[in-house]
C-alpha cells in the first residue's frame, strides 16, 4: 500500500553551512534555523528529485547508499519524515 | 503636542515630520505596535542618521515577522487541508497573505483564522494532532465560558514554535449584541493562490471595524485604525466598494461601528471616505479619539479613567447585564 | 518623566525617565565620563515608574519598563534603583536592540583584534573581562556584544561593569574607589557594585574591531582547555544570542561566517590569574 | 541530537546536482532518535541581567489549587498534592531547580519537584510564563 507522499523546498530556498558534520540549515520560508545530523539531509537531497513516499524514498537511498545494518530501516525513514515534517522541512504533497 | 498626536500626523503625512522630537516618536510608535509602519512611511524622508537606522532596523524586523506570520499560517493550513474546509485568514496575517497595503510594516501577533462553525471540533483535533494545545488547562469557567459564548476557541499555542493560533467561527462573541452572518462572510471569501482565503473586502472592513470598536477596549486602537485607513484607500480604488461596505455593515449589524471607523479615520489620517455610509459626526467621536490619542511621548499611558471607562464599555457591549454580573462575580472569587 | 537622563554606550544611546530622583544621581555619578548621545536622539527609552501610583511614596518599588518591556517582571525596592536603571537598559537591549547581532558575552581588545567571552552567567567572563581591562587591553564591554552584520566587526558596549558578590573585592584592591558605584547588598542577584571602565574603554568606544577568538571560560574547575566543535559553538552562541532567531537569514549568515572565521577554546579555571595567564598564552600564539 | 558526528555525504550538500564521488555508508539512526534541533529564540543566559521576576505557584486563576506531582492543578487537600506556595519562587530559585533541582528555602524536596512540573507547564498568558520562559533552555 502507498502511503503519503512528500515534498522538500527546493535548493535555493534553503540555505546549509556544514558544521563538524552536521549540517546548519536556514530555511527561507520559515526564517528558522535547524541543525540537522545524518540521515536528514541526505533525505532532503532525495526529495529534491521529486515528491516520494517512505517507499520510492528508501529506495533512492539505497541507491546512493550501502546501510549500516538493514534492520528497522523502513521504521527509522518513517521516523526521520515525521521529524522533518514536524520541523516544516518535508511537507505531504 | 501629545506624542500619539506626532505620531498619527507622521503617519498620515510623513513630509510634514521635519525636527521633532523623535526620542517622543519613536517611543510612542513602539508602545502602539506601529514602528514597523511608521519605518516604511518615512522612508525616503530626511531624518537624522541615528532614526534612519533605527528606521531600517523596524523594516528588517517586519520582514522577519511577514516571514513568520505567514509561515504559522502555512503550518496551519498543512495541518487542516486534509479536512477539506474553507480555511480564512484573519487580521495581519491575511493582509500580509493578500499583499493588501495595510500588510506593510504591520506586525502580527497570534494566527487568527475563521472556519465554519460546525467544523470546530475538527479543526480542534487537527490542530492539537499538529502539535498545537490548549493555552490554559482545558477545564473549569474559561473553557467553559469560551465555548458556550466567544466567537472563537479557547486559544492554542504552538509546542515547538510558541505561537498562538485563534480559531473563530464568527467576528464578535455571541454575547454581544450585534449578530454577524458569518456563513454569509464565509460564502463572500476570496480564495488565494496558496488555497486559502481571506474575507471579501468589505466584509474585512467590517470585521476591522468590530473588532475595534464593538469588542474591544481600544488598547492598541491607533494601529487598528491605521489599518482601517489603509484598507480603505486601497479598497475604495474597487468599482461599487462604498456600497458594498454599506450593505454589509448592515447585513451584519455593525452599521453604527463601521461609520465610527470611517469617521475617525478621517478625523486622525485623514482618509477620504463615503458621506454615506460614514454618517453624522458624533459628540462622542472626540471621547475616542482622546482614548486613542491616550499616550506620551515616553510611551506612557495618560488619560487613566478614560481609559478605564472605555475598559468598562468593552464588558458592557460582550454581555447582557446580568451575565456581566455572574461573569464578574466568578472572575472576583477565583 | 519628572527626572530624565540621556546616555551614550558605544553605538547605542539610551533616555532614562525616572519618578525618583535617586536612581537618576547615582546613574549620572557612575555614567559621569559618558557622552551625551549628540544629536539628542536616543535609541531606547527606559521608564521607572512607580508599580502602582500610592507607590512612588508608600514602600516605594521600582517597576522597570520601557520601549519594551517583559511581564511577569517584578518591582525592585528604592534602594536598588541603580540596578533597576541598569536592568532596564540590558532589558531595551534583549528585546528590542535589531541593528547588531547581540551577544551575551564579553569583549576585549588588543592589538586591533578582539576576543569574545561566553558563558551562563556565573561562568566568570564579566569578571575576566574587567581585570583584563586593567592588565593592557581594552575592555570593549563585560555583557553584550555587538556584531556588526555588514562588516563582522565587532562594536563596544562598554556600559558599567557589574560586579557581584566576591568579584566585587577583587576589583576594589586594583581600581581607584571613584571608579565605582554605591555598593548594593541584597539584590535578587546577591550584593552588586558597579565599575565603570577606564579612559581607554571609555575615550575608544567608537571603536569596533574583527573578532580573532572565542572562549567559553568556566570558573570553578582545575585548569583544563578543550577545543569546541563548530556545530557546538554555533549552538551556544544561538543561545548566547537574544536576538538570533529574530534578525533571519542575514543573523545565519554572520553567526556562520565569525564561526568559520576564529577559533573557539572551553577554558576551565581555578582562579583568575590563571585564566588570564591562559589567554595570554593565547593570544601570543595567535599572533605568532 | 544523535551521535554521529560523521557524515558521510556532507559534501554534497549543496551541489548543484547529487552525484556521490563513492558509495558511502548512511546511518538512519534508530526510530527514536532525534535528528532535527531547531534553533528557538533565548533569553535565558540574559535573564538574570534583564529582568527581576517572580512566579506565583499557583497562579492567581487557580488561587488555593493544591498541586500534584505531575505539575497538574487539583482540589485543595487532595492526598500526595502539594499546598500552594505562600510566597511566589524568585527567578533564580527557579532556575536551579530547574536546573539542578536544588530545593527553595522553606520548601520539601517532594513539593519541589510538584512545583517544577508546574512551572514547567507554564504557558503564554499564564501568570509566571514570561519568566519562566525567560529562565528557561532551550527544549
Amino acid at each position: 500500500m502507498a502511503g503519503p507522499v512528500f515534498a522538500t523546498d527546493p535548493e535555493a530556498q534553503v540555505s546549509a553551512v556544514e558544521l563538524d558534520g552536521l549540517s546548519v540549515l536556514f530555511h527561507a520560508p520559515s526564517g528558522m534555523t535547524h541543525i540537522v545530523a545524518a540521515p536528514a539531509p541526505q533525505i532532503l537531497d532525495a526529495l529534491r528529485i521529486g515528491p516520494a513516499d517512505a517507499g520510492e524514498l528508501l529506495a533512492r537511498l539505497r541507491a546512493w547508499y550501502d546501510f549500516e545494518s538493514d534492520d528497522e530501516v523502513a521504521d527509522a525513514v518513517d521516523a526521520r519524515l515525521e521529524e522533518l515534517e514536524a520541523a516544516g522541512l518535508v511537507r505531504r504533497a | 503636542m501629545r506624542n500619539a498626536r506626532l505620531l498619527v500626523r507622521a503617519l498620515g503625512d510623513p513630509a510634514s515630520v521635519r525636527a521633532c522630537d523623535w526620542a517622543g516618536l519613536i517611543s510612542a510608535a513602539r508602545a502602539e505596535q506601529l514602528i514597523g509602519s511608521l519605518a516604511f512611511r518615512m522612508e525616503g524622508q530626511a531624518v537624522p542618521p541615528r532614526v534612519a537606522a533605527i528606521f531600517e532596523a523596524a523594516r528588517r524586523d517586519s520582514a522577519q515577522a511577514r516571514t513568520q506570520a505567514l509561515w504559522e499560517a502555512e503550518m496551519a493550513h498543512r495541518a487542516l487541508a486534509p479536512l477539506g474546509l474553507p480555511i480564512i485568514l484573519m487580521k495581519g496575517t491575511a493582509f500580509h497573505a493578500a499583499g493588501l497595503d495595510a500588510s506593510v510594516g504591520r506586525s502580527v501577533g497570534d494566527l487568527d483564522i475563521m472556519v465554519p462553525h460546525d467544523s470546530l471540533d475538527a479543526v480542534e483535533a487537527a490542530l492539537i494532532g499538529a502539535g498545537w494545545e490548549h493555552v490554559k488547562d482545558a477545564q473549569g469557567y474559561d473553557d467553559e465560558y469560551y465555548r458556550r459564548w466567544m466567537h472563537e476557541l479557547p486559544p492554542l499555542i504552538h509546542r515547538t514554535r510558541d505561537r498562538m493560533i485563534d480559531v473563530h467561527h464568527t467576528i464578535l462573541p455571541l454575547t454581544a449584541r450585534p449578530r454577524p452572518d458569518a456563513q454569509a462572510m464565509i460564502a463572500a471569501s476570496v480564495e488565494l493562490e496558496n488555497g486559502l482565503r481571506i474575507l471579501c473586502p468589505a466584509d474585512i472592513v467590517v470585521h476591522a471595524a468590530a473588532h475595534l470598536f464593538a469588542d474591544g477596549n481600544l488598547a492598541g486602537g491607533l494601529r487598528n485604525l491605521w489599518d482601517i485607513d489603509r484598507l480603505l484607500r486601497e479598497f475604495a480604488a474597487q468599482p461599487g466598494f462604498w456600497a458594498s461596505l454599506g450593505e454589509c455593515a448592515r447585513l451584519h449589524q455593525i452599521g453604527p461601528h463601521v461609520g465610527r471607523a470611517l469617521r475617525l479615520s478621517h478625523r486622525l489620517y485623514g482618509t477620504p471616505v463615503d458621506k454615506a455610509v460614514a454618517g453624522r459626526a458624533r459628540l462622542t467621536d472626540l471621547l475616542f479619539e482622546m482614548r486613542l490619542l491616550a499616550r506620551n511621548g515616553w510611551g506612557q499611558e495618560k488619560a487613566k479613567a478614560l481609559r478605564f471607562a472605555f475598559y468598562v464599555r468593552s464588558h458592557w457591549l460582550r454581555m447582557p447585564p446580568l451575565m456581566l454580573a455572574r461573569h464578574l462575580w466568578v472572575k472576583a472569587r477565583s | 518623566m519628572k527626572h530624565r537622563l540621556s546616555i551614550q554606550i558605544g553605538p547605542v544611546a539610551f533616555r532614562i525617565g525616572s519618578a525618583w530622583a535617586q536612581p537618576l544621581d547615582a546613574l549620572a555619578r557612575l555614567y559621569a565620563a559618558y557622552p551625551e548621545p549628540e544629536d539628542g536622539i536616543c535609541d531606547f527609552t527606559v521608564r521607572l515608574e512607580a508599580e502602582k501610583p500610592w507607590r512612588r511614596y508608600f514602600r516605594p518599588s521600582v517597576a522597570i519598563r520601557g520601549d519594551y518591556i517583559l511581564p511577569d517582571a517584578a518591582p525592585l525596592s528604592l534602594a536598588h534603583g541603580l540596578l533597576a536603571a541598569e536592568m532596564g537598559m540590558n532589558l531595551q537591549m534583549a528585546l528590542g536592540q535589531k541593528r547588531y547581532l547581540l551577544l551575551h558575552a564579553a569583549t576585549v581588545e588588543k592589538n586591533g583584534r578582539a576576543l569574545i567571552m561566553t558563558g551562563e552567567s556565573g561562568a566568570g567572563k564579566s569578571t575576566l573581562a574587567a581585570l583584563l581591562g586593567e592588565r593592557g587591553w581594552r575592555l570593549m564591554g563585560d555583557e553584550f556584544a555587538l556584531l556588526d552584520m555588514d562588516s563582522g566587526m565587532l562594536l563596544p558596549f562598554p556600559r558599567a561593569v557589574s560586579l557581584k558578590n566576591g568579584a566585587i573585592a577583587v576589583m576594589e584592591a586594583q581600581v581607584a574607589p571613584g571608579r565605582f558605584g554605591p555598593r548594593l547588598e541584597g539584590t535578587p542577584k546577591g550584593d552588586i557594585r558597579h565599575m565603570r571602565p577606564n579612559r581607554n574603554a571609555l575615550s575608544r568606544m567608537g571603536e569596533g574591531a574583527m573578532p580573532a577568538l572565542i572562549l567559553f571560560p568556566r570558573f570553578g574547575a582545575a585548569q583544563a582547555v578543550r577545543s569546541v566543535g563548530a556545530a557546538e559553538i554555533f549552538m551556544r552562541l544561538t543561545q548566547a544570542s537574544t536576538n538570533y532567531v529574530s534578525l533571519g537569514r542575514r543573523g545565519f549568515d554572520s553567526l556562520t561566517r565569525l564561526i568559520a572565521n576564529n577559533p573557539a577554546l572551553a577554558i576551565d579555571y581555578p582562579d583568575t590569574d590563571s585564566a588570564i595567564g591562559l589567554v595570554d598564552d593565547f593570544w601570543r600564539e595567535l599572533a605568532a | 541530537m544523535s551521535g554521529s558526528d560523521h557524515n558521510p555525504a556532507g559534501e554534497a550538500i549543496g551541489a548543484k546536482a547529487f552525484v556521490p564521488s563513492r558509495r558511502a555508508v548512511l546511518v538512519m539512526g534508530a526510530a527514536a532518535a532525534s535528528t532535527v534541533v531547531t534553533i528557538r529564540p533565548a533569553l535565558a543566559q540574559t535573564a538574570g541581567s534583564i529582568i527581576n521576576c517572580e512566579i506565583p505557584v499557583p497562579g492567581p486563576h487557580a488561587g488555593g489549587n493544591f498541586i500534584a506531582p505531575d505539575g497538574n492543578l487539583v482540589a485543595p487537600g487532595t492526598p500526595g498534592a502539594a499546598a500552594p506556595l505562600s510566597r511566589p519562587l524568585r527567578g533564580e530559585e527557579v532556575r536551579s531547580l530547574l536546573r539542578s533541582g536544588s530545593t527553595p528555602a522553606g520548601v520539601d524536596p517532594q513539593s519541589a519537584q510538584a512545583y517544577a512540573n508546574y512551572i514547567r507547564r507554564l504557558q503564554s498568558g499564564m501568570s509566571g510564563f514570561t519568566c519562566y520562559a525567560s529562565l528557561q533552555m532551550p527544549r
